[in-house]
Formats: structure tokens, C-alpha cells, sequence
């Protein structure tokens, strides 16, 4: 059995890029914390921020609209924002909400960081 | 239609318990026949519904009451026991549960909150890119039938249907006995 | 004491339920903040407690009801939900899930089967090696509390509790916002 | 997550042995058709039944009847009876059980078939 528990988040510097690395599921109740992440990490200038999803068995929703707005924070700051690591089942939500040409999924970290 | 459910679960609407729920209605459909698909997206569909009463519904309170009741239309195999308990006597092999005579998963989500009009529950124009007013498109585009309406008393009733279809069989398919 | 569960769930005696019963048990008993060797523990007593209902209660009828009502004693954390929805609004950290003040977890499983004496649910010498009477055993080595008895219209009531160990507290304990 | 599915039990012949593979929960469900597979090999003359429950995520006491029966039953017609590949929740409730002196448990599916 997968760890359900409660999600957990992840943080490090790789290069000009910060990742974020959600462990656990990103639902109602995990959004939130996930979005904090997000905004302080945008909070920096000229930085590229990276949600790795590798470690992210379910999404719902609330995970997708939390990188929308991530997504949309970027753009209007300009700032560089991207996601990888998607399983086929989050791929497969992302899919559902017609987000996989919108979102910017990269195939892998190495990209992403880049 | 048989009006008993096959399940019924009541929850507060604490988001909590969100993946208990998803996870039930995962396995559940999965020994019913669902492919691994088909339960992803039930299970979705129910965190969806459910995060939805909790939010519009209920405004986050996290003490009010949620029923989901599960129906499996067409029934459900009833897997052979004997030989169960292992006292060595011959049995025959159980129904794997994947074989069940399941033709539909009907899954009822109910609450006491707020009536809305069903009209004003729907899906947004997705080509706006914004965060939120995903959730009812998704309940759409994973079941077959989705309605929502209020129920008599108070509070909202939402009905959602999945077809089994036949080629979705899945696991294995072994002979009985 | 607080007599409304959190959870009610009502099943038909089919073991197809098993797995998705299980799930639930050790999903939100994950998220109350049990460790993950409890929350196994505590989904097989669930397992245990409702084979012997099917088996014993209800000679392996697969129609009949049985209800199984969790309560989280102590109450429950609620999630901070500001900021979902990702409207881009500030918002504290949300409780991790695992922090909640659960003291205990209670569970309760009734049937309306045929009544029996509760002192004839016991465990046998596990000296004597052969297959079955096992599941009482396990009950009570998981479990902190155990009584069966009867209830009062017709069948069997369980009642296991199982205390919440305070360094059990599992996953981040994250500062709040 | 792990998949869940209803059991599906693999048969193999190793040399002398014969593993049984279940794959999937041996609950009130599956414990029935372990049963009968297990009987079925032992019914043949001077194989050695292997058990390999690494792909058993969960079990239980319906499951330990079942390799209790099977381990009676070898005892009896003096067959040779073995189980490996125990995950650590598994483990757990044969421990539970008091099974774990008992139940003849070796270390890996090539110490089993030796
Ligand atoms: N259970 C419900 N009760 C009342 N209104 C609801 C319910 N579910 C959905 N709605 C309405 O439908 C709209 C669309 O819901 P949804 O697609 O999930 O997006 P979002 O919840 O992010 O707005 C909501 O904004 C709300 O007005
Ligand atoms: N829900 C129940 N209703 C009636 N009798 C029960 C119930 N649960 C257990 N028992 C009794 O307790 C005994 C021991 O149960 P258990 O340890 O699970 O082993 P087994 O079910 O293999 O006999 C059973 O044989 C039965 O007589």
C-alpha cells in the first residue's frame, strides 16, 4: 500500500531553480500547504520554481488550481515556473481538465531545472 | 433499480476524511468489476462532490453531515466461501470478484445544506484559464450520468452513474472449481 | 463521550466489502494521527471483527447489514482550508492531518444476527496448531479495548478502542503558517 | 497505490518445487482459492509446495488457516512445505498469530526451492 499520510512538503535549491516536492496527496486538505510553498517561493526574485509531482499519488482539483495560480503568478511576474514528475493517474486529471497544453509540464526534473 | 443500498457511509464534512472515502469507493469498485481506470475516476468524481459540499454546501464547516450510498445495479457476485477458514475441506475457487454481474455503479452523495438551484451547479468555460471551477466539469467527464437536485426536506442530492462496460473485466477470469 | 460518530457505515455481509472497509479504517485513522503500524492494526481488526459477523453471525449470508461506526475520541483536527481553491489568497499552512487531538479511536460493529453469550467469543490455545480461530486472538492483541455483547433489539454489538500513543504523532509536524 | 485487485494466484515449477504466487489481498475472498491451489499441488507425490507471498500485500487469519491447513496437510503425507517472501504487514500478523516459530518460513524464494 502507497503512504496516504497527510502531505508533506519538500524543498531545495537546485541551481537557479527551486523545487518543491510534494509527498503525499495533493487534495482539499494538502492544497493549501502546497500553495503557501508556492507563494514564498515566488516571492523571490529570478528564481525558477519546480513543483516535482513525482512523489504525488492523487490530486484533485484543489491541487490543480493551486498550479494554476502558481502558474498564473509566474506569468504575471514574469518568473519561470514549470512542473514535472507526473504519474499516469495525476497525468490522467490533468488530462481531464483540458490543463496538459496549459500547465508547463516538463518530461523530467533534469529538464525543469534547466 | 433496488432501493437498499449496497453501502451507505455518513461523514462530517471534515476534509479528513476525504481519502478514506475515495479509497473505499476505489476497492469497492474494483471487486466489483471496475478496471483501475474506472475506479481513478469514481473515486475522483466522490472527492470532488464531496469537497464541493463541503466548500459551497456546508462553507467549510466541518461538522456536518454527508451520505454517500453506493448501489451496485445488476447486483454483485457473492464470492464461494467454502474452503474458507482453511480446514482443509475441498471448495471450490472463489468468484475472483472481478466477475461480478455489476452492470452499473450508482453513487448517491447527499447533504444538509443550502438548496441551490441545479442549474447554478455546472461547469465553467474551461478556455479561461483561472484556478478553481474545475470540479464539476471533472464529475462530468468521468461518469456516465450526473444530476443533481434538491432533496425533499433540505439539502442537495447529487446522483452519479457509471456503466460497467464488458471488455472491462479485469483480473483473472479462472475456471470455478 | 461523544455519541454521534464521526463515520457510519452500513455494508451487506459481502466479503467484496472487506478490502474497501479496510481502506477506510486505516485512511482515517492515518489521517487522526495513528501511527502506520496502528492504522494496519486497527484495519485488521475491522477485517477480523466482519469475517466473523459474515461467518459465524450470519452463516455467510451475503445480504444481510452490518454497521460499522467510527468515533475519534477527543475530536479530530479541521484542516485549514484557506487558500484552497488556489485563488492565490494568503493562507496559513493547513493542519497536517496528523496533528489532530485524537485521543482514541472507537470503533463499533453491529450486526442482527443470532444472539450469542459474549463469553463464548473467545480465543482458543494457540498451542493447539491448527487452521482457524485465530481472528479473536489477533482482535485482542491489536486492540487496547474489546467487549462484545448483545444488543438490545436483536444481535451482536463489538466495541474496540484503541488508544492514540502522544510520540506516535507521524508525518511533518509543520509550524502553523 | 498498490493494486488491489482480486487474487490471482501464479504456478510455477522450479526444479522439484512448486511455487504458488499469490498476487493481491488473501482475505475471506482470496483464501478460498489459495486453498485450492495449494491442495492440488500437494496432491501430486514428492514436490516440495513453495508459498511466495511477495506479491501478498495484505492477509488475514482466513489467510494463516489456509497455510496452516497446507502445513498440516504436507506434515501428514510427508511432504516437504514451505513459505517466503513475507512483507513486513504480513510478517506482522503472523507474529500476531504466534505463527512465526510455526509456520515453516525461509528467507528467500532460492532457500525455498533448494
Ligand atoms: N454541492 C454544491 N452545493 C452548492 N453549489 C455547488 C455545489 N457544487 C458545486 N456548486 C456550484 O458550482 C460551481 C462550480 O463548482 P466547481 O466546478 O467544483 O468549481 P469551484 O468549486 O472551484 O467553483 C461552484 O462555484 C458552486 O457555485
Ligand atoms: N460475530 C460473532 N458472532 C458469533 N460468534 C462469534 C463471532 N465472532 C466469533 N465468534 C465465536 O468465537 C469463536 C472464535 O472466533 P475466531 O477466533 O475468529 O476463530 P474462527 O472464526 O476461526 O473460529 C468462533 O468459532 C465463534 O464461535
Amino acid at each position: 500500500m502507497a503512504d496516504h499520510s497527510a502531505l508533506q512538503i519538500g524543498l531545495r535549491r537546485q541551481g537557479r531553480a527551486v523545487v518543491i516536492s510534494p509527498k503525499g496527496d495533493v487534495d482539499l486538505t494538502g492544497s493549501p500547504a502546497l500553495g503557501v510553498e508556492l507563494r514564498r517561493a515566488m516571492s523571490e526574485a529570478g528564481v525558477k520554481v519546480v513543483v516535482d509531482l513525482s512523489g504525488v499519488p492523487y490530486m484533485d482539483s484543489s491541487g490543480l488550481a493551486t498550479l494554476i495560480a502558481a502558474m498564473l503568478a509566474a506569468k504575471k511576474s514574469h518568473g519561470e515556473f514549470a512542473v514535472c514528475g507526473l504519474s499516469e493517474r495525476v497525468r490522467t486529471i490533468v488530462q481531464l481538465a483540458k490543463l496538459d497544453r496549459i500547465l508547463p509540464i516538463v518530461a523530467s526534473l533534469e529538464d525543469a531545472v534547466k | 433499480m433496488n432501493d437498499q443500498p449496497h453501502i451507505q457511509l455518513q461523514i462530517r464534512s471534515n476534509p479528513l476524511f476525504l481519502s478514506g472515502v475515495r479509497e473505499l469507493v476505489y476497492h469497492v469498485s474494483h471487486r466489483a468489476g471496475f478496471s483501475e481506470t474506472c475506479c481513478h475516476q469514481m473515486s475522483l468524481a466522490v472527492d470532488e462532490a464531496i469537497c464541493n459540499v463541503i466548500r459551497h454546501g456546508y462553507d467549510r464547516a466541518a461538522d456536518r453531515p454527508i451520505w454517500i450510498s453506493l448501489y451496485f445495479d445488476g447486483g454483485l457476485a457473492e464470492p464461494d466461501l467454502s474452503g474458507a477458514g482453511g480446514n482443509g475441506s475441498a471448495g471450490s475457487l472463489a468468484v475472483s470478484g472481478a466477475a461480478g454481474p455489476t452492470k452499473a455503479m450508482r453513487i448517491v452523495i447527499e447533504d444538509e445544506a443550502r438548496q441551490v438551484d441545479p442549474a447554478t451547479i455546472r461547469s465553467r468555460d474551461l478556455d479561461d484559464i483561472r484556478p478553481g471551477g474545475l470540479g464539476v466539469h471533472i464529475i462530468h467527464e468521468v461518469m456516465d450520468e450526473v444530476r443533481y437536485e434538491r432533496r425533499d426536506s433540505r439539502g442537495m442530492r447529487l446522483t452519479m452513474v457509471k456503466q460497467r462496460r464488458s471488455p472491462e473485466v479485469c483480473g483473472t477470469e479462472d475456471a470455478h472449481g
